[in-house]
């Protein structure tokens, strides 16, 4: 039954979204579950053994691409949608199947019938090669032009931090506005979309007071700004 | 007097031989039986055991399983006949063997992921694969595919979606009815005794 | 007098209680070698058959094994346990019953595919995974997957390549040597006499 199906396992869903750019352009990134989609199927060609770098290199490409879409709606400063929640419904216990033995109908003259046309395919290829068929997208047309600037968010990320930790001394406090002072408004913005992602790795705390609208940043240890606005 | 008892132990000797005929008859009838059951690996038709038997008596042939049903369950035995709905018959291992066994089976067998998978299917048959995966997750598009190779469940497209169904060879490899309402009542029956035994609290 | 004769039924009650115990034991053991011997459905070794009992003790299995073999002896059944070379056990059926049954069987080993891939395996090995792959098509991939998971092919690593050959079980399925040089003469001779019947005109 597997035989009949032409197609590698990774053109299947869920798996083909990542194969299939043209959907990509078009689906929700909260959708998509990258570290699910990336684990499966390693999982899925480390057991049939399918271990094909240009797929790997593909998905690895397109998971690129979803995150890069995700952090483009986080610079819109577009909320991810909650986590759907898990629908409920009676699950019923496994049902496991009964041992039977069964005699199989396959003999010997069975795999002699088989083995000629095997010898056959041998000979034959020995004489033409085949030439596989081009299954997967050149790689220029799965890369989309990406902003030079997300390409280096880690390490725009590490800058920024190890300034702000500098300016504190290892760990403390510093409003957003002393941060942004002599910046334009491009740079401040650039730099507040950095804390957002450095806040999101845990690596520092944001907190707004809501009648100055100042932003505090608590960088090393300090767990003030996750109270109840009790930042003195 | 001489050729009279002669006569009459000719007779008796013929009828001995005539018993022991018959006795050997129904003991191979058994064995073929048995024999029948063991190779199939499914549940037969009384129809079935019948032509193995090449008997068109439905009743002998069921005397004669019915027999080899009570001679198991006498023995101490890791083996059963089991009678299915529908006069069908089946040896299996007795699923307390189960655990133990397990690991020398070379078929490849599902694991308890997919075979709740198949549980929620068949309780929920007709139902739609976007319903199976968000009550059971992502993991349930591999089990809906190794449930299909294995031909325990059909995939229908109606529109844009797809439709899950057990097979009639899930119903037959279960005992189960073929008919999808029939069976889902047994299912439930089924199920309430397992979570009955698995929590006795409850 | 009468606390002794006391003692003395306490006694004998406490030793018919380990009687029993051991008895029953010793029929659990019975049915789970016979559970082990079903469910396989193929020569298991006394190795394995240890692994069963969860004990090391060689002698104390194959004593349990005889035992249920010498069971089976004694019924009148269709399946027989064999003790094959290098103490291996296999339950089956009784040769004379096969040609009243075999219509029963439907189910085949493998589907064509894998089967293909399994002869060519058979015929070549030991043979590097890449040439399989590369005579087979990308399929083989999945069809090794599943040889392996049944048992009926080892793979063995070899520096950065992986050597395919088969097992003893493919062996004994098939009837063929456990000899891997004299498996594959049998093959080609076999092979042979087959491609002449086949084609006369040749």
């Amino acid at each position: 039954m597997a035989s009949a199906i032409k197609k590698p396992f990774y053109l299947r869903p869920p798996w083909n979204i990542l194969f299939e750019f043209h959907k990509l352009e078009r689906v929700t990134p909260w959708n998509i579950n990258i570290a699910f989609l990336l684990t499966t199927f390693l999982e899925e060609m480390e057991k049939t053994g399918e271990i094909d770098f240009r797929a790997s290199g593909v998905a690895l490409d397109s998971s690129a691409l979803i995150y890069l879409m995700k952090s483009k709606l986080l610079l819109q400063l577009e909320e991810p949608p909650p986590p759907p929640k898990p629908s409920q419904d009676f699950l019923p216990p496994p049902l496991f199947l009964p041992l039977r033995h069964e005699l199989t109908s396959t003999t010997i003259r069975h795999l002699l019938e088989v083995l000629d046309d095997v010898i056959k395919s041998e000979l034959s290829f020995k004489v033409q090669k085949t030439i596989p068929e081009q299954i997967l997208p050149p790689p220029s047309e799965v890369l989309p032009q990406v902003d030079y600037y997300l390409m280096e968010i880690e390490l725009q990320m590490e800058r920024l931090y190890k300034s702000l930790s500098g300016m504190v001394k290892g760990s403390g406090i510093i409003q957003f506005s002393t941060l942004i002072k002599g910046m334009t408004r491009l740079e401040a913005i650039r730099t507040f979309i950095l804390l957002l992602f450095l806040a999101q790795s845990e690596r520092l705390s944001l907190w707004q007071d809501e009648e100055t609208e100042e932003i505090y940043i608590t960088i090393g240890g300090l767990d003030t700004a996750r109270g109840e606005g009790d930042i003195q | 007097m001489e050729a009279s008892i002669l006569q009459e132990v000719k007779g008796t000797s013929s009828n001995i031989n005539e018993l022991k005929g018959n006795l050997e008859k129904t003991l191979d009838e058994l064995a073929l039986i048995e024999a029948a059951l063991y190779v199939a690996g499914r549940p037969l038709t009384l129809q079935e055991l019948c032509s193995v038997l090449k008997t068109r008596s439905k009743n002998k042939t069921k005397k004669i399983v019915k027999t080899l049903m009570q001679e198991y369950a006498n023995r101490n035995t890791a083996l059963e006949i089991l009678e299915l709905k529908d006069e069908r018959y089946v040896l299996q291992l007795k699923a307390e063997f189960t655990p133990h066994v397990r690991k020398l089976v070379k078929r490849p067998l599902l694991s308890t992921g997919p075979l709740k998978t198949l549980a929620y299917i068949a309780l929920r048959q007709p139902v739609p694969q976007k319903r199976v995966v968000e009550v059971r997750g992502h993991h349930a598009y591999g089990h809906i595919k190794l449930l299909k190779e294995m031909g325990l469940i059909a995939v229908e497209r109606k529109g844009r979606s797809f439709i899950l169904k057990t097979t009639d060879y899930f119903a037959d490899y279960f005992g189960l009815s073929h008919d999808i309402s029939a069976m889902k009542r047994e299912l439930k029956r089924i199920f309430e005794d397992f979570s009955k035994q698995d929590t006795p609290e409850l």
